[in-house]
């Protein structure tokens, strides 16, 4: 029962967290570009009434690929530790999380190609693109970290940093850092690696046909990626932290690291963006690889 | 068992019988087939063998005389078999010509195995060749008339050169007789056996299809009628091999020491390798058979030729495979032929699926030329390989080139298979099923060899042996030394 | 004189072979085949004659008495045997030559086989 | 022992004589099938078991002897590949029944070649099994089809090839050992290697040539899309399923422990050069077979590419000669099996449904076949190796084996497979079953249970293996134990990586996923209600089209899926094109052909080529 709540609570927090930092974003964005922007608390008010609208759907596969978009995210997030807390009791293994997240993604895709609508597909087709843009940089700098601490295990990976500022990864392998960051931008889908969405382009692309709780749902989805991915970027570089609040507080900072570079860059290309990420942050990562191994 | 004799003999009359048979000659044929296998199978029996007969009674190195060893009545049944398979399809002829060349045919290939007599061997074949270009020219056309005429020419020039060949021997060593010679050669200089050896050669290599010697297979084949295709295979074919095993084997075993050997092995393996490849664009079925027995008759040349006793043990086993896998691979190729009125194979698209126990039977013989396991093949195949690989550097990559163009064989042969057994209506096609049972109790023999090879090799090394030990079980018998 | 034969036979030999290989007329190709015959027969003759040898017919106690000098009767019958199968030959080639020139209508060798191309 | 061999081959001649009657066909197919499955659960654990058959063939001075034994390893791939077999022959069942061929008699040689392979104790059985398997393919692909002809031409001649190269491997092995036996030859091979270097290398790279062919891994890359975008649907999911694993079983008893324990040069101290070279082919391969399949068009050449990507992900694992790396690769193997299975399967049975493999012109069947839909979806889940399912457990053993031997590289172009084939995965999945339905596929009707029955329990298969994994790992730890391997009986539900602190609990990823869901399924009941509308009612933004004469057009977005990437890679794959090289061989032969047939056509040039012949033996006989 403990255990049960617990699970519950994690996610809760997880999806509080996803959406505080998404309202928050939305108005720094706002501040930067000269703009009032929304109060930071706009996304609860939106996916609240996201939930309580009517909305339509086609087939069965779209309320399963929702369902599984969000469990997948936060079946992903309850392996992540949270300043040295777990849900449950597990090795926090790296390559879990990593292939656990794609059931989300495969969840959300899943659904918006089940509604029919072309442009969902094409943003689908994107994204997935897009991935495989973004995991091999990204891979290739957890391959360095998991080969300098001869494990797997995020928690120790954490671990192994404890102590002063100047143990954390961060400032070790900065190289790895800075190409991890980069990877993080596209796995956020911020510009300038958007391509999926493109408003102007394909009508937000997966978004397109999804509506009321659909869309909430998407919203979730998006809040809880949002938690995981710096979460995870906070336990390999920053150390993690002590409390939860320390904890919270590297996230955000992480991702105001993104929401900065969101607010000023324009959009690339999809095949620029797997050619700029399979240069540039690939070549940093595969760098900082050969320092650690020679 | 002096009535050996009659085996040359019988044939030899009921040719000149055969001008005034006329409707006859179609049980003549038969029953003067019959005479010669089950006169075989009783000598075969009486457990006499093996023995040695003086015609006229003059005594061995004088006289003219037939040997029967095991090597001997094996061949002699192979021949007779093969007759009596073929003359199966003979049907509609009327022309006493044909009937005529064919008794021609089977007493010169019995007296081309059962002689023991260097001039006699000529003879024989010159004898069989000269009835087999009479067959193949049978079909009257342009095609078989120029095939007959260019064989006839190859192998009048090629028969010289063994006719000269004699001369030589009998100039050096004073003898024609096989035992003697094997006796005598050993004292022979170098350069004059190789002479006598080479001038020999050549004329068997012609008739053992090995090229550059071999012109006239496709074309002859091409020409005639199938079951005249049978006869050069099973009949002269069969007698060839039994030259060259008795011959180069037992009469000419210094050869190895020589480099004849090394550049008999470089012509088998272009043999095996123009015979595959050729046959790989091509769309006539019998060409195809051609080529094939061609490649065959490389393979089983090479085996000789690396001359250790287990590469001849699977030059042997190819012999057999390729004489019962091409006597079935006729014998379905007439059937089918006939139904669909046309030699190219995609015409006889999807008879195996109304005939399939023909079908069927084929693809067993070509998978067991294949060298495939659980076939006859495969033993063959698998003894050259490991014997070859242990000869040296020119044997490896021989055997090497032939794997790779056994690859070239497996295709062109499942593809004619697949166009048997493709999908395809051939209602308006008739065959009588009768015709099935002979292929199929061929191709089950192939099966059962494969699968059980014990038997045949009992078989195989009883020859193995008396090549092994030619001086006790060959030449001491023959010339009666103690 | 055994040598002058054997030169003079292996010379038709070739002059045989040369014929065999360049004449496109099959008539000349089975002269030039028996021309080689020819050759290869007399070649045999000569390996089996002795100079001043005698006839090889055994007909009174002088003719055994000198055995060793008889020219030896063997090649002489393998000779009449091949002149016999070589004329065999020569004839069938020739009938076969005659129905090549009307199938073909030319006797050169190298008249297509082909049905129904005129040469 | 024997009568494991014995019944398919018995059932073969039944079968043949039964051959024009459907339903008794592929009913007896499926109880010699079932039979097989159960003789092979009761010897399970009886290694001892053998059966040895002496021929007065004489080979290499001795007697030959050929023989089957139960060898622990065999027994581990023949028990899931006969579990596979059964499943696929109850689908067979109904898939068949309007075929106008019957594929069941040479499909049964197949599996007694199957068994053969597995069970052979001597190299001389294993290539009469070996052959007997390449050419029996060859017409169960064509099941007389000549447009599947060019396919099983191309595999054919490939497996005669690698025949070839194994026999002569043999022979020379033989020579030098002096023994047929697969695992006595393997300790003689190393010491050919420790003595004579460049000898044992040969004859390894001989072996491993000819399994590469069999396993479709990198310069043999093209059959499987060849073969099996023609080749009949239900056989195609046995072969690539279980066939294309022919190669992997001898690389595991033979090549990996020669490799392994062979003294050669190593390279940064991580491996030594085969190990490499064995990485590097399967490297290539898992990247090239991904970014090929990302390309495809057609969904049965799709998912070929995706078996090549797979066999090279359990080279991957051999390379690393490490015991986590090795257990990973021969759980793959049958996780693969599973997986591919049931995604072939489903394939079949749109096939069956819709005569169309093309990947475009299909579309939103799930509103017409939804269990093919699940079944295909866990089927992808699990391709993609993603938890729950059971792709993920093998996978992540092998990345966890890669990086412990710091194979960075490996590990790389891993991940770049894996994630590569989430694309190519959703594209099938979105191509064949999402999207729109396209009229002409409106009165498709689901498959008839006989089919859907094995694709149900294929569904449960792949939930099973993934949650708990000690079902394949009990099994394979066992086998290697009982082979001298010296590993730990896996547990039911967890895996062992080879990095520090790295035991995962399947279990609990399935019970966090379920959780997860449950969250997540709280949230879409928590929203308010939602309403099915017709896929027009949205799309059309309301109106009718028909009320103005026109037809709504359906189109989804899956031809040119990923154009952009695609133009990214297109002038790399153009500028290594191995079936171009291929083709040219092909080229040349039939010119020489054609060559030869000229030659012999003509015929007037006999005496001179006598001549020259005749020259040739003086040559060799008088003057050398």
């Amino acid at each position: 029962m403990m255990a049960v709540l617990r699970v519950f609570l994690f996610g809760i927090f997880a999806i509080f967290i996803g959406l505080l930092f998404m309202g928050i974003g939305r108005k720094v964005i706002a501040r930067i570009q000269l703009r009032y922007g929304p109060p930071f608390y706009q996304a609860f008010l939106d996916v609240g009434k996201l939930f309580a609208r009517k909305s339509i759907t086609h087939n069965f596969v779209m309320d399963l690929g929702m369902v599984m978009a969000l469990g997948g995210l936060l079946a992903t997030m309850l392996f992540v530790p949270i300043a040295g807390h777990v849900a449950v009791k597990t090795s926090t293994n790296l390559i879990v999380i990593m292939y656990l997240m794609a059931i989300g993604y495969l969840g959300m895709a899943m659904a918006v190609a089940a509604s029919g609508n072309p442009n969902a597909t094409i943003g689908v087709s994107r994204a997935l693109t897009m991935m495989l843009g973004y995991e091999v940089p990204f891979f290739t700098v957890i391959l360095g970290l998991i080969i300098v601490n001869g494990t797997s295990s995020l928690e120790l990976i954490s671990q192994s940093q404890a102590g002063s500022i100047l143990n954390w990864n961060m400032i070790k392998f900065p190289l790895a850092f800075i190409a991890a960051e980069i990877a993080l931008q596209a796995m956020m889908g911020e510009k300038p690696f958007d391509a999926m969405i493109a408003p102007a382009e394909i009508a937000s692309g997966p978004m397109v046909e999804l509506s009321g709780k659909y869309l909430g749902l998407a919203f979730l989805t998006h809040a809880v990626s949002i938690f995981v991915e710096t979460a995870i970027i906070v336990n390999l570089f920053m150390g993690g932290a002590s409390n939860i609040f320390t904890f919270v507080l590297k996230q955000f900072e992480i991702y105001l690291i993104t929401i900065f570079i969101e607010a000023v860059f324009p959009r690339f290309k999809i095949e620029q963006a797997v050619k700029f990420l399979w240069t540039v942050p690939i070549g940093i990562a595969v760098l900082q690889l050969l320092l650690i191994l020679l | 068992m002096n009535s050996i004799v009659f085996l040359v003999v019988i044939p030899l009359i009921a040719a000149f019988l055969s001008l005034f048979l006329e409707k006859l000659n179609k049980l003549a044929m038969y029953i003067v087939t019959l005479f010669n296998l089950i006169f075989s199978i009783t000598v075969l029996m009486s457990g006499n063998i093996p023995f040695n007969v003086a015609i006229g009674g003059w005594r061995a190195p004088f006289g003219i005389n037939f040997v029967v060893t095991d090597i001997t009545i094996y061949f002699l049944l192979l021949v007779n078999i093969a007759a009596l398979i073929s003359i199966t399809v003979v049907n509609n002829i009327k022309e006493y010509q044909f009937y005529s060349f064919y008794f021609v045919l089977l007493a010169a290939t019995n007296g081309m195995v059962l002689t023991g007599d260097m001039f006699n061997f000529y003879l024989f074949t010159e004898l069989s060749t000269f009835a087999i270009a009479g067959l193949v020219a049978y079909k009257r056309d342009r095609l078989s008339t120029g095939a007959a005429l260019k064989f006839l020419i190859l192998s009048s020039t090629a028969s010289l050169f063994s006719l000269a060949s004699i001369g030589l021997i009998y100039k050096t060593l004073g003898t024609l007789n096989f035992a003697d010679i094997a006796l005598k050669l050993s004292k022979l200089n170098q350069a004059s056996y190789n002479l006598i050896l080479i001038l020999f050669l050549s004329s068997m290599l012609v008739e053992l299809k090995i090229f550059p010697f071999n012109l006239w297979v496709v074309k002859s084949y091409e020409g005639s009628i199938t079951s005249v295709n049978m006869f050069t295979h099973g009949m002269l074919g069969t007698a060839g091999i039994y030259g060259a095993i008795r011959i180069l084997l037992i009469v000419f075993p210094n050869m190895y020491s020589t480099n004849i050997s090394k550049v008999l092995i470089i012509l088998s393996v272009f043999t095996v390798l123009i015979g595959e490849v050729g046959a790989l664009k091509e769309k006539n079925l019998v060409k195809i058979l051609a080529f094939s027995s061609m490649a065959q008759m490389g393979v089983f040349m090479f085996g000789i030729a690396l001359g250790s006793f287990e590469s001849i043990k699977g030059a042997l086993y190819i012999v057999v495979s390729n004489y019962l896998a091409k006597l079935v691979m006729f014998l379905v190729t007439k059937q089918y032929s006939n139904a669909v009125e046309s030699k190219n194979y995609i015409d006889m698209k999807g008879l195996g699926r109304k005939y399939p126990i023909l079908a069927i039977s084929f693809t067993i013989a070509a998978l067991s030329l294949m060298g495939m396991p659980f076939f006859a093949g495969f033993w063959g195949k698998f003894s050259i390989v490991v014997s070859a690989l242990a000869l040296g550097k020119l044997s490896t990559i021989g055997i090497a080139i032939l794997l790779i163009a056994s690859v070239v064989e497996g295709v062109y042969y499942l593809r004619i298979s697949h166009t048997f057994f493709a999908e395809k209506d051939v209602n308006s096609v008739n065959i009588s099923r009768v015709y099935s049972l002979i292929p199929f109790v061929l191709a089950a023999i192939i099966l059962a060899i494969g699968i059980y090879p014990n038997f045949i090799e009992q078989i195989l090394w009883n020859v193995i042996d008396e090549i092994k030990n030619a001086p006790d079980k060959y030449i001491n018998i023959i010339l009666s030394l103690k | 004189m055994t040598k002058v034969f054997i030169l003079s036979s292996l010379s038709l030999v070739f002059v045989g072979l040369y014929g065999v290989l360049t004449r496109k007329n099959i008539v000349k190709i089975l002269i030039a085949l028996n021309i080689i015959e020819t050759g290869i027969n007399m070649l045999l003759v000569a390996f089996g004659y002795i100079e001043g040898g005698l006839t090889p017919i055994l007909q009174s106690d002088l003719s055994i008495a000198n055995l060793d000098k008889m020219v030896d009767p063997v090649p002489q019958a393998l000779v009449l045997t091949s002149i016999v199968i070589g004329l065999g030959t020569t004839a069938f080639a020739l009938a076969l030559a005659m129905r090549y020139k009307n199938t073909h209508n030319s006797i050169s060798i190298r008249a297509t086989d082909e049905e129904g191309v005129n040469v | 022992m024997i009568e494991l061999l014995l019944v398919p081959l018995i059932t073969t001649l039944v079968l043949a004589f039964f051959i024009r009657y459907k339903r008794i066909t592929w009913t007896l197919f499926l109880a010699a099938n079932g039979f097989v499955l159960y003789k092979l659960y009761s010897i399970y654990g009886i290694w001892n078991l053998s059966y040895k058959v002496d021929t007065a063939y004489k080979i290499l001075g001795a007697e030959l002897t050929l023989g089957v034994s139960n060898n622990p390893i065999g027994w581990y791939f023949a028990f899931f590949s006969a579990l596979i077999t059964l499943l696929i022959s109850l689908f067979s069942i109904g898939f068949n029944k309007n075929s106008r061929s019957n594929v069941s008699v040479i499909w049964m040689l197949i599996i007694f070649s199957n068994l053969g392979i597995f069970f052979a104790q001597d190299w001389v059985t294993f290539f009469m099994m070996w052959e007997l398997m390449g050419w029996t393919s060859f017409f169960a692909i064509t099941n007389g089809k000549d447009k599947a002809l060019d396919g099983a031409k191309y595999y054919l001649a490939l497996s005669l090839f690698g025949a070839a190269l194994m026999l002569i491997a043999i022979s020379v092995l033989a020579q030098y050992t002096g023994t047929f036996q697969i695992f006595a030859s393997a300790y003689g091979l190393l010491q050919i290697i420790n003595s004579s270097t460049k000898l044992g290398i040969g004859i390894l790279l001989l072996f491993l040539t000819t399994f590469l062919i069999k396993s479709a891994i990198f310069p043999f890359y093209m059959w499987p899309q060849k073969v099996y975008s023609e080749g009949p649907e239900d056989y195609i999911t046995f072969m690539s399923s279980v066939m294309i694993k022919y190669g992997i079983y001898p690389m595991a008893i033979f090549i990996v422990p020669v490799v392994g324990s062979a003294d050669l040069p190593m390279i940064l101290n991580t491996g030594n050069v085969l190990q490499y070279t064995i990485g590097y082919l399967g490297a290539i391969s898992a990247i090239l077979g991904t970014i090929l399949a990302i390309f495809q068009t057609d969904m049965k050449k799709l998912f070929a590419y995706s078996s090549v990507a797979n066999m090279g992900y359990i080279l991957l694992g051999f390379s690393s000669m490490t015991i986590v790396g090795f257990e990973g690769s021969l759980f793959h193997v049958v996780n693969h099996m599973i997986l591919k299975a049931a995604i072939f399967l489903t394939l079949a049975a749109v096939v069956f449904r819709t005569g169309e493999s093309e990947m475009h012109k299909l579309g939103g069947l799930v509103y017409r076949m939804p269990l093919t839909f699940m079944t295909f979806l866990l089927g992808i889940i699990a391709a993609a190796g993603i938890p729950p399912l059971n792709g993920f457990g093998s996978k992540w053993m092998i990345i966890q084996a890669l990086m412990s031997k710091r194979m960075v590289v490996f590990a790389i172009a891993m991940i770049f497979a894996s994630t590569g084939a989430f694309m190519y995965l959703f594209r099938a999945l979105a191509s064949i079953f999402l999207g729109q339905l396209p009229d002409r596929y409106k009165d498709v009707k689901e498959v008839p249970p006989t089919m859907a029955i094995p694709m149900f329990i294929m569904m449960v298969i792949m939930l099973l293996t993934g949650v708990v994994p000690g079902v394949v790992m009990k099994p394979l730890t066992s086998a290697l134990k009982a082979v001298g391997y010296n590993v730990e009986v896996a547990s039911w539900t967890t895996l062992e990586g080879s990095l520090k602190n790295s035991v995962i609990d399947l279990k609990i990823v399935f019970y966090m996923f379920v959780a997860g869901v449950i969250i997540s399924a709280l949230m879409y009941f928590f929203g308010n209600k939602s309403e099915k509308v017709p896929q027009n009612d949205n799309y059309t933004a309301g109106e009718y089209p028909e009320e103005w004469g026109v037809d709504a057009d359906r189109f989804n977005y899956s031809y040119a899926f990923y154009q952009p990437f695609k133009e990214m890679f297109e002038p790399l794959l153009e500028s290594v094109s191995i079936d171009g090289f291929f083709a040219s061989i092909g080229r040349n032969f039939e010119f020489l052909s054609s060559t030869i047939q000229g030659l012999f056509k003509r015929g007037e040039g006999a005496v001179l080529l006598f001549s020259i012949g005749v020259l040739l033996l003086i040559l060799g006989g008088l003057i050398i």
